[in-house]
């Protein structure tokens, strides 16, 4: 049912824990299955300097925030807000019934993103930053 | 695959056929081929072989030969015991009894009789063990009522229940009876007097026969329109062509597992208590599910805080244990298990269950096996889960 | 029995199971036993060998995997197009249009529905040969008609219907089409799309898989209510824990049946065809059933006058010889074969009839040795017989 | 299905045949499944001195023919009405559907005779004779 990656990534999930005063935050539940994931980002500039998450959920869901983590770690807050739940269903080869679970890691993503903007409106990239960043991909 | 042998713990999913099976099965594929419909020797010698079988399992059982109908699996015998009871009778009225904690092959039966069909379905409570009581069966009856089912043994918790109260009830209202005995098949005694059964469900597969091979009981006089019609097989009441060498295989199966169930049942018991006791002992929060002795005698099942149930089964697949987290069928649905809610087990501890079902393989070393590498994995993936234990628990 | 070989002349009811089909279902009863719904290893790996077989299948009949569906038997590949269809489609119309020259898995089912659930059945005729007209079809269709049900080739007399021209009309009008192609399946190519078809109807024992395995082609968007309720198995459509060594037996069988077929089925026709003109030439007054080149490639039928099937039967498995008269099937069903009546050969001229169904293992010689004993046999019976062979044949 | 008796009768079948001016003759059909039998009979005194008959049926119908042939033979008119189907069937050990294939030589012997004392009035047995053989066997 699932890719060696899953398995890898579920056995070994980077980034697993928890970041003290972090400066996004976010826990989110998948209404399908009853999941959870927290995400904990540390932002330095417009650069995610590093995330840290806990997910509460099966292979896939591990996997999926291992995965999406990885991904996120480093990037611009533009460049991680670009990452899609399609992306890492892809990386990992998620079979249909599972593709929710890399939903749960992107909304969380989302959701630690909004709860670090609400703090600091002026980081919100502009549509049109986005429109371009879009382009740019 | 891994070379190291796997564990298999996972008893109450499947279980691989005995060679002694495989052997009796054998010569029907290739030299005794024929269709037991037909008139000449091959033809009659199928035949033969399939009438063995059937009084061989109805002797098992405490019933006559022409109450044996053999079926493709447990799901069709709780399919046609449901619909064909419910199509005969369904002028008499359209109430059904049963359970929140029946298999799927039950319970999605009695929702596609409400949604398609007009009937009225009532779930009779279970209590924290998942018992249920025969009085609220009792008071469930109305003179709708054209049909009560209630299982002889639950498949996620292991609970058995009061199969012989409840049909007694049943009785003596004079409403058909059936119990799905999937999972008690080869493994408790039955006998349908003595449990005033009027249809029972079996299924190969959970007693070291094939997969894709059951049988229903049915009592004479009991009414059921057949729900697969063709030919005249199996008494008019099942029609297709006879799976020979799985019937053979089924009985061959059925009379192994009672005629060493003496020796095997307390055998179980023993590992199974060791691995609840283990279990509880060294991993905190972990609780019981079902009740704790009247249970199936290999069934070990749980649920702990803060962890998903199928994490714990890949975790253990690669310590080379198989194990399962609710019903095996029930995997391509998601969301808590319905028979765990049924017992007051909700949400989120529902979704951090494990089944650990013991069979003829298993031995002492593997129960200790166990017992050494699930507390880790708990632990482990407690580390990844933002659910704190302790709360997970309350 | 007796030491010496069964000339087995009787591969439309059933035929032994292949060497290398059992070679590749046996390791699936003993060491890949998991259930496919299980997450683990051993569960996968199931898993994965029933979707391998799904595809192979899907490929040689030219459909998408998500179309097959695994059943037990062909009866209940039958049964659950039939009563599949009808449930889903009963809001929208009540009538169904057949022919009377089909297997009992189809009849008996349309019976039941006219007779228990209000449905109305049209029976299109058939001509002497059994063939069906598709005008007949297409003047049959009314509003409320909601499946069209055809056999591609007749059990009892071997002829092929015109099913890509009634497939035309059915998809011209919208109107779901089911063919059972129980009797074709390898012996005869099957295209879905070429046929025009929605529901085909395979049974894994008619080419050399074991007997309680089937499989039902469904095409997408085919309005269908499961009859078999349960767990998520086959897409949610036949629930059941899954017959995996008979799943990849039968996927195995077809392959092997494919992949011979262009020399298996000129072969066969010789046979066959030395068969036919040496019985008519050494028989006064036997007459052949079905039509004489638009037949199954190993099937041959006939009538005798003055003597009765069952007769015939008894004499040539003294012999060694295995044939049947009609449906084995309907064996159980005693008076003139409703087939043979529908194509005009009635009263006791259809007792008397005899079907010889070549298949893999027979040879020049099993042909000339059952014309050399099945003469006798007839003039033998004919001696016994009240009934004038000359005045049974007008 | 069948007993190895049933078998051997049909494959052997004793008094098939016809007798030239029979003195009871009777042709009669199974209304079951469109089996058909002849009986021939001749008659010397009160007794049944010879029995030929003709059988269109399966192997049953051809086996009972045979045994109630054989147990006819050169039994007083009488004795041979007491035979019964069931007697037949079970000497045979007849599967239930085949119970009627007894019925059938029953049936017809019973016809042949009903035809010779339609000739030979005399010959019918009063009801207190055929008592007096009921409390005799
Ligand atoms: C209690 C119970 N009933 C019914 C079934 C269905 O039987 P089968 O798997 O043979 O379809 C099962 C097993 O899955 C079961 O555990
Ligand atoms: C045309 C036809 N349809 C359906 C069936 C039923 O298939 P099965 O024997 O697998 O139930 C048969 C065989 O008996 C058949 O010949």
């Amino acid at each position: 049912m699932y890719k060696e990656i899953v398995i890898e990534h579920f056995m070994n999930p980077r980034n697993v824990g928890v970041i003290e005063n972090p400066d996004g935050y976010a826990q989110v539940e998948s209404s399908v299955c009853g999941d959870m994931m927290e995400i904990y980002l540390r932002i330095e500039g417009d650069r995610i300097a590093d995330i840290k998450f806990r997910t509460f959920g099966c292979a896939a869901a591990i996997a999926s925030s291992s995965l999406a983590s990885e991904w996120i770690k480093g990037k611009t807050i533009a460049e991680a807000a670009q990452i899609t739940d399609e992306q890492i269903a892809e990386e990992l080869g998620l079979p249909e019934p599972k593709l929710h679970c890399s939903v749960l890691a992107i909304s969380a993503l989302h959701a630690a993103l909004e709860d670090y903007f609400k703090r600091h409106p002026e980081a919100r990239p502009s549509i049109a930053d986005a429109a371009a960043q879009g382009n740019d991909a | 695959m891994s070379t190291r042998r796997v564990i298999y713990m996972d008893h109450s999913a499947t279980t691989p056929v005995d060679p002694r099976v495989v052997e009796a099965m054998l010569p029907y594929f290739t030299e005794r081929y024929g269709n037991p419909s037909s008139v000449y020797r091959l033809g009659a010698e199928a035949r033969a072989a399939i009438e063995a079988a059937r009084q061989t399992i109805a002797e098992l059982i405490g019933a006559r030969p022409k109450e044996i109908l053999f079926t493709s699996c447990g799901t069709e015998s709780d399919n046609l015991a449901l619909r064909g009871v419910a199509w005969a009778s369904r002028h008499k009225g359209r109430h059904i009894i049963t359970t929140p904690i029946e298999h799927h092959a039950v319970t999605h039966t009695c929702e596609q009789l409400e949604r398609e069909f007009g009937f009225r379905i009532t779930y009779v409570p279970v209590d924290r063990d998942g018992l249920v009581d025969p009085e609220d069966v009792a008071r469930a009856i109305t003179d709708e009522t054209i049909l009560i089912s209630v299982m002889y043994a639950n498949n996620e918790v292991g609970t058995i229940e009061p199969i012989a109260e409840i049909g007694q009830i049943a009785r003596e209202r004079g409403i058909p009876f059936h119990t799905d005995a999937v999972q008690a098949g080869g493994q408790l005694p039955i006998d349908v007097d003595a449990l005033h059964v009027d249809l029972l469900s079996l299924s190969g597969h959970k007693f070291y026969a094939p997969k894709g091979v059951g049988a229903l009981y049915v009592r004479e006089g009991t009414p059921l329109l057949p729900t697969q019609t063709g030919g005249g097989q199996e008494f008019h009441r099942r029609a297709g062509t006879e799976n020979v060498p799985y019937i053979v295989g089924m009985a061959k199966a059925l009379e192994l597992a009672y005629a060493s169930l003496d020796e095997e049942a307390p055998r179980l018991q023993r590992l199974r208590d060791r691995l609840i006791e283990g279990v509880l002992e060294r991993i905190p929060g972990a609780r019981l599910t079902g009740h704790r002795t009247q249970r199936l005698p290999g069934h070990a099942s749980f649920v702990f805080g803060g962890v998903d149930g199928e994490a714990i089964l890949m975790y253990l697949d690669r310590a080379n244990v198989a194990a399962s987290t609710g019903s095996a069928c029930a995997s391509s649905e998601s969301g808590p298990s319905p028979v765990l809610e049924a017992m007051g087990i909700t949400g989120r501890q529902a979704l951090g269950s494990l089944r650990l079902s013991l069979g003829r393989e298993n031995t002492e070393e593997d129960v200790e096996y166990v017992l050494r590498v699930l507390p880790p994995i708990i632990e482990k993936l407690r580390e990844f889960s933002p659910i704190c234990p302790d709360a997970a628990l309350r």
